[in-house]
């Protein structure tokens, strides 16, 4: 047990990172020199300006049409993304981490809020995957790597809750909760999760269009 | 210009007609046309119920029709417009019309001596070529892209070849078009046929062609270049050795191809309009070196100085050392000489024109509705509310300016010469 | 009348479409594959690897597509849906697919998407999914597949340099036409023909002078009351439309801007101008030029909505008596969420008309008109899907039909083609017109 | 120093003093890691069986592989500090991160079971529900 502890709370914590932000990296510099090479237009038409005033909105709970016209799924949205990224860095057993291994920390939430939005990520994945099953549109896009992926997003929620709980087998779940979340975190440049590293340039590439060349809004 | 000697050069300003009036003496005005030399100065004008002429001078011409377009003058500075009566077109030359009629005339266009004219003309839904009142013999369901030998002697035109019903697009891709040269088709078919050109000597005709739908070529006098590209611009024979030159495309970018081979070392987001020099050892084109960015290429070699809106009527100089364009930054015109700008913008520029000594370079330009003649960056102290482009003397040391001075009601036009010095100081 | 019928044929995949079939037989998979991944690598790169890496198969741009509420949510009719039946399958196979597939993304990227862009601003990430689905369109032009209507328009384009086959004779032949017609009401009334340095080139399409001449007359007539300094070209390049971007010859495309905007050049005019068409204004605006290396157009152009806009605004023309039957506004997917001319639009309206009811949604979340994006012309094998595909377009017309509105207004040639067909089919019985019909009818005119 | 301030200080040392007192007293049964300085506690108390664990960990005749003294930051061999709260050392000072104190416990313990490979190293192993 120490060993697998040790191997998935030491040298992988660094694999999935180093995956992460080089992998992350690769891709945006990837993009932006086949971009420069194929894609000149991409250069020439983007605007901070429009591009910005674009992804405001859309970031912006109910800030565009298509959210306000969808209020439930907005809200599931807006909340599961916030936890998804909220929970792990401000999680109090996650910077006691840090502050041992690097003697580094901030601010924290509490255990209760920490289980609190667990819930409600875990929550907000069954309903993706109910939404995936039962919503016609969305069911007739969903290919097995669609359940794979929100599969990796929720296992370190439901692992991290089950450990915390100290429900049966927590033990093993504590170091699969480890694993899930490096699982997770380089799988960000590996899938679709890197809409999460792309949506500022594909958003910000038709705000651009949108507003400092057609003169429109697109929300 | 045809024998620019011959004009009048002598110093000084002379009031040829006092346009103002012709409001008064017409119900209707059209706006005017100027002879190269300057001595005339004409417009379609309204004589009668359903009555048209041509208003010459302050005089109009006897002749009067149906319908009159097209004022074209010929380097020779004769008169030609398109005229119709009863419903029948035809050419009149100096107020003497043509004597074959048509149902359609259009697109007028001169020989380098201005001894030959050449109109597209329709007759009974068939299509031909007419120069200087004698049609083609053959007859064609279309014509398109007329095109004349450097004399004006010899005539050239895209026209199907095979019969083809609209709709039927297998049979159109098959290949329907060809390039006609005096009435006789080449005898290979082409998807498309466009910019035609003729080599200096009027012997040659090369064509920009497309042999399916996405293979584009040069065709000369029917003979494909043996390299395909993904698109192609008007070709071009060099004056000196007859070769043939046109842009082409390669991997999404444009460089200079000659007989079928590179011919420029370098590629262009854009490259068109490439023109040689008057001795052929240089070309010229209008280029984008960078998407956005427009310029002139001497020899493949693009200038520093660029445009972001347009580059175009680009000249060579007399000797081929220099060239001038217009170029367009932000909405605004000004003309640009071997790589620099002028400093002044205006809201309208004319293409260049070099002196015969290659030294000046002297454009017409617009500025809040008014016209004036800029000489190597520095306009002249009138300005005019209509203006044609100026003519060097040949000896380069006088210009012409053809100008119609005052308000459009009072207007009086002028031909003016002054000595460079007088303007330029 | 009640809600809107529905009339479903089932018979929209088994359209026979001669270009699609010939073009179809003509091709082995080892050609399919050849082609495409040639394409692929010569004409994409990040964007495409991008939008296709980011999609996360959500179903949110569902709802913009009008195919796809017309169909009862049809899933095969969302906007990723035709998506993942086209380009992820080729991208996912490397090319490796069949004549079969091809025909359907043929038909799928052809005639079942406009490109109308409305999804854009659905798509969280803003995917381009009409970017997307002209890819689609320009492979199948690169393997011969295209409707027979629509590659007949792009024929006519490459020979012609316009739309509909009109000859350089009778362009100008029917310039002088309407002139003389338009000279009977009023009588010193000009359309300036090959007028170097006029202020203004005016630009029509093709179906102007074959089809619709009175707009001709109306324009002119518009023009010389409010003292337009304009021309028109009497030689080719005087038609603005652009088939070959919907059919994706984009070789053919760039042939046609150069040829529209060399001829704005070679007249000296300051500006074009052009008539009420959509898709192109699109193609002047921001496509052809594009193609062509110009960031934008060389000759800045204004669109006939916004120039209305102009001479109302500055009261160039005067309106005799408003247009007194209660109206709505088709907001034209390339001139509002293509330029924003929205507000221009409806400031024209309201100076024209009485009474103005807005149709739900409108300006950029307008329904797309199902006709524009080369689909109409697909022709008539297409009509019936064409309309039932935009059910939810009667549906909305019918809308505000019910809150009073008797006239629509479209400005913008497909916009009223394909609204035309809805009306009558679905018996809405609407009027419907141009804003230069209105003008032109109820405008102060010299006695 | 304000006068309040001065009463939670001799507040604070008096429990200090008792805690002192009475841990003393109870020195032959720990069952549970304990500091004053713990004032809220985020997790539950981390059960300790003081002499239990160092039988297994047979280090009974060692007191200072745990209750350590540093002087200059060098280990002092042969002194141990059973008598001394570790955050009475290992001071929070004010404004100081509670996340020290707990930084110190962890890698004493948890650093300790690592090195050895044996007992807890996991969360909720020492802090159970």
């Amino acid at each position: 047990m120490h060993d697998i502890y040790n191997f998935v709370s030491g040298p992988l914590v660094w694999v999935s990172f180093i995956i992460f932000f080089g992998g992350s990296l690769y891709r945006l510099i990837s993009m932006a020199v086949l971009a420069k090479k194929k894609d000149v237009i991409v250069y020439e038409y983007m605007s901070l300006k429009y591009g910005l005033r674009s992804i405001l909105h859309w970031i912006t709970p109910f800030g565009t049409v298509k959210w306000r016209k969808n209020p439930i799924l907005t809200i599931v949205t807006f909340t599961f993304h916030i936890c998804l990224i909220f929970i792990p860095i401000f999680l109090s057993a996650h910077i006691i981490l840090w502050k041992e291994s690097w003697d580094i920390s901030w601010w924290y939430i509490s255990d209760t809020t920490a289980d609190v939005l667990a819930v409600v990520v875990i929550a907000s994945c069954v309903f993706f995957l109910i939404r995936r099953i039962v919503l016609p549109e969305v069911k007739y896009l969903t290919s097995v790597s669609d359940y794979i992926i929100l599969a990796i997003v929720a296992a370190p929620f439901i692992t991290g809750f089950w450990t915390y709980h100290q429900w049966p087998g927590f033990k093993i779940m504590g170091i699969i909760h480890i694993l899930s979340g490096e699982i997770m975190l380089a799988a960000i440049p590996c899938t679709r999760l890197i809409h999460m590293v792309f949506f500022p340039f594909t958003r910000g590439y038709m705000g651009s269009e949108f507003g400092a060349v057609r003169h429109a809004k697109d929300w | 210009m045809h024998n620019i000697g011959t004009w009048d050069w002598e110093t000084g300003k002379r009031l040829i007609a006092d346009t103002g009036k012709w409001k008064d003496m017409f119900d209707w005005v059209e706006e005017p046309y100027v002879s190269p030399d300057g001595e005339r100065i004409v417009a379609v004008v309204k004589t009668g119920e359903m009555e048209y002429s041509v208003c010459e001078n302050d005089t109009p011409w006897e002749s009067t029709f149906d319908k009159v377009w097209y004022l074209r003058f010929g380097p020779d500075n004769r008169l030609t417009a398109l005229v119709s009566s009863t419903g029948a077109w035809t050419v009149a030359v100096d107020g003497a019309a043509w004597e074959n009629t048509f149902d359609f005339v259009w697109n007028t266009k001169f020989g380098a001596d201005g001894k030959n004219i050449t109109v597209a003309a329709q007759k009974d839904m068939e299509y031909f070529a007419v120069t200087n009142d004698i049609p083609w013999e053959t007859r064609f369901s279309a014509l398109s892209n007329l095109t004349i030998s450097h004399d004006g002697k010899r005539v050239a035109g895209v026209a199907p070849t095979v019969k083809i019903k609209q709709g039927d697009i297998f049979i159109f891709q098959e290949g329907c078009y060809s390039a006609v040269v005096d009435g006789k088709p080449w005898d290979v078919n082409f998807v498309n046929v466009w910019d035609l050109a003729f080599s200096h000597d009027g012997e040659h005709v090369a064509a920009e062609v497309r042999t399916s739908l996405y293979d584009y070529t040069i065709a000369v006098d029917g003979v494909l270049w043996d390299k395909i590209y993904t698109s192609v611009w008007m070709p071009q024979f060099s004056p000196s050795n007859g070769s043939v030159t046109a842009p082409v495309r390669i991997a999404g970018k444009w460089t200079l191809a000659q007989d079928g081979k590179l011919f420029w070392d370098r590629s262009f987001a854009q490259l068109w309009h490439h023109m040689y020099s008057p001795d052929g050892k240089k070309i010229a084109a209008v280029v984008a070196p960078k998407y956005g960015r427009w310029t002139i290429a001497v020899n493949g070699i693009p200038w520093s100085l660029t445009f972001g809106d347009l580059v175009t009527d680009a000249v060579f100089s007399p000797d081929g050392n220099r060239v001038a364009c217009i170029g367009k930054e932000g909405g605004k015109w000004t003309i640009a000489v071997d790589g620099k700008a002028w400093g002044e913008k205006y809201d309208m520029v004319w293409q260049p024109v070099f002196s015969p000594d290659s030294k000046k370079v002297a454009a017409k330009a617009e500025k809040n509705g008014r016209y004036t003649i800029v000489i190597d960056g520095k306009p002249i102290k009138e300005s005019y509310e209509a203006l044609w482009n100026p003519v060097f003397s040949p000896d380069s040391e006088k210009i012409l300016i053809k100008g119609i001075e005052g308000n459009p009601d009072g207007g009086k036009y002028f031909r003016q010469v002054l000595p460079l010095t007088d303007v330029t100081g | 009348m009640a809600e809107p019928a529905i009339k479903r044929s089932d018979e929209s995949n088994k359209i026979v479409d001669e270009g699609i079939d010939k073009g179809i037989a003509r091709l082995t998979p080892k050609k399919i594959e050849q082609v495409i991944n040639k394409v692929l690598a010569a004409e994409t790169g990040a964007r495409l690897k991008t939008y296709v890496g980011t999609c996360v198969h959500c179903g949110l741009c569902s709802e913009a597509c009008h195919y796809y509420l017309s169909h009862d949510n049809d899933p095969k009719f969302s906007p990723a849906g035709k998506v993942k039946q086209t380009i992820w399958e080729i991208l996912k196979k490397k090319g490796k697919v069949d004549q079969k597939f091809i025909r359907d993304a043929s038909r799928i990227a052809y005639t079942e998407c406009n490109l109308c862009r409305r999804c854009a601003m659905y798509c969280p990430f803003g995917i381009d999914i009409a970017y997307l689905i002209s890819i689609v369109r320009r492979l199948c032009h690169m393997l011969g597949v295209t409707p027979l209507y629509q590659q007949d328009t792009a024929h006519s384009h490459s020979a012609t340099l316009n739309q509909m086959w009109v000859k350089e004779d009778e362009w100008t032949d029917s310039l002088f036409w309407q002139e003389e017609e338009a000279q009977d009401e009023i009588p010193d009334l000009r359309i300036p023909v090959e007028k170097e340095g006029a202020e203004i080139f005016y630009s029509v399409i093709a179906p102007e002078p074959k089809f619709r001449a009175q707009l001709i007359y109306q324009a002119a007539v518009i023009m010389n009351v409010a003292g337009v300094d304009f021309t028109m070209p009497a030689t080719p390049g005087w038609d603005n439309s652009d088939l070959c971007m919907f059919t994706g010859d984009y070789e053919v495309m760039g042939r046609l801007k150069k040829a529209h905007f060399e001829t704005a050049m070679r007249l000296k005019v300051k500006r074009i101008v052009m008539g009420e068409c959509g898709h192109a204004f699109r193609s002047v605006y921001d496509v052809g030029n594009r193609w062509l290396a110009w960031k934008m157009p060389p000759i800045p152009v204004t669109h006939a909505v916004e120039f209305y806009y102009e001479l109302l605004k500055e009261g160039r023309i005067k309106i005799a008596e408003k247009y007194d039957k209660p109206v709505t506004f088709q907001d034209p997917c390339n001139i509002v969420r293509g330029r924003g001319l929205h507000d221009k639009a409806r400031y024209v309206v309201d100076a024209l008309c009485e009474e103005f009811i807005e149709m739900h949604p409108n300006r950029e979340h307008n329904y797309c008109c199902c006709a524009g994006g080369g689909v109409i012309n697909a022709g008539p094998p297409y009509k019936m899907k064409r309309i039932e595909g935009n059910k939810i377009k009667a549906e909305q017309l019918f809308a505000a039909k019910t809150r009073g509105a008797k006239v629509v207004i479209a400005p913008c040639h497909n916009c009223h083609g394909g609204l035309e067909d809805i009306i009558h089919h679905f018996g809405l019985d609407m009027e419907l017109h141009f804003l230069g019909d209105i003008i032109y009818k109820i405008m102060e005119k010299p006695v | 120093m304000g006068k309040r301030t001065l009463i939670i200080y001799m507040v604070i040392t008096l429990l200090v003093c008792i805690f002192a007192v009475m841990s003393g007293y109870s020195q032959e049964d720990v069952t549970t890691v304990e500091d004053s300085a713990f004032e809220e506690k985020m997790r539950p108390t981390v059960q300790f069986l003081h002499d239990e664990h160092n039988e297994a960990a047979e280090i009974e005749e060692e007191c200072n592989v745990c209750h350590h003294v540093y002087e200059e930051g060098k280990k002092v061999e042969d002194e141990s500090s059973e008598e001394t709260e570790c955050s009475e050392c290992h001071t929070l000072n004010k404004g100081d991160n509670p996340l020290s104190l707990v930084k110190v416990y962890h890698l004493q313990c948890k650093g300790c079971h690592q090195k050895k490979k044996a007992g807890p190293i996991m969360c909720s192993e020492c802090h159970p529900r």
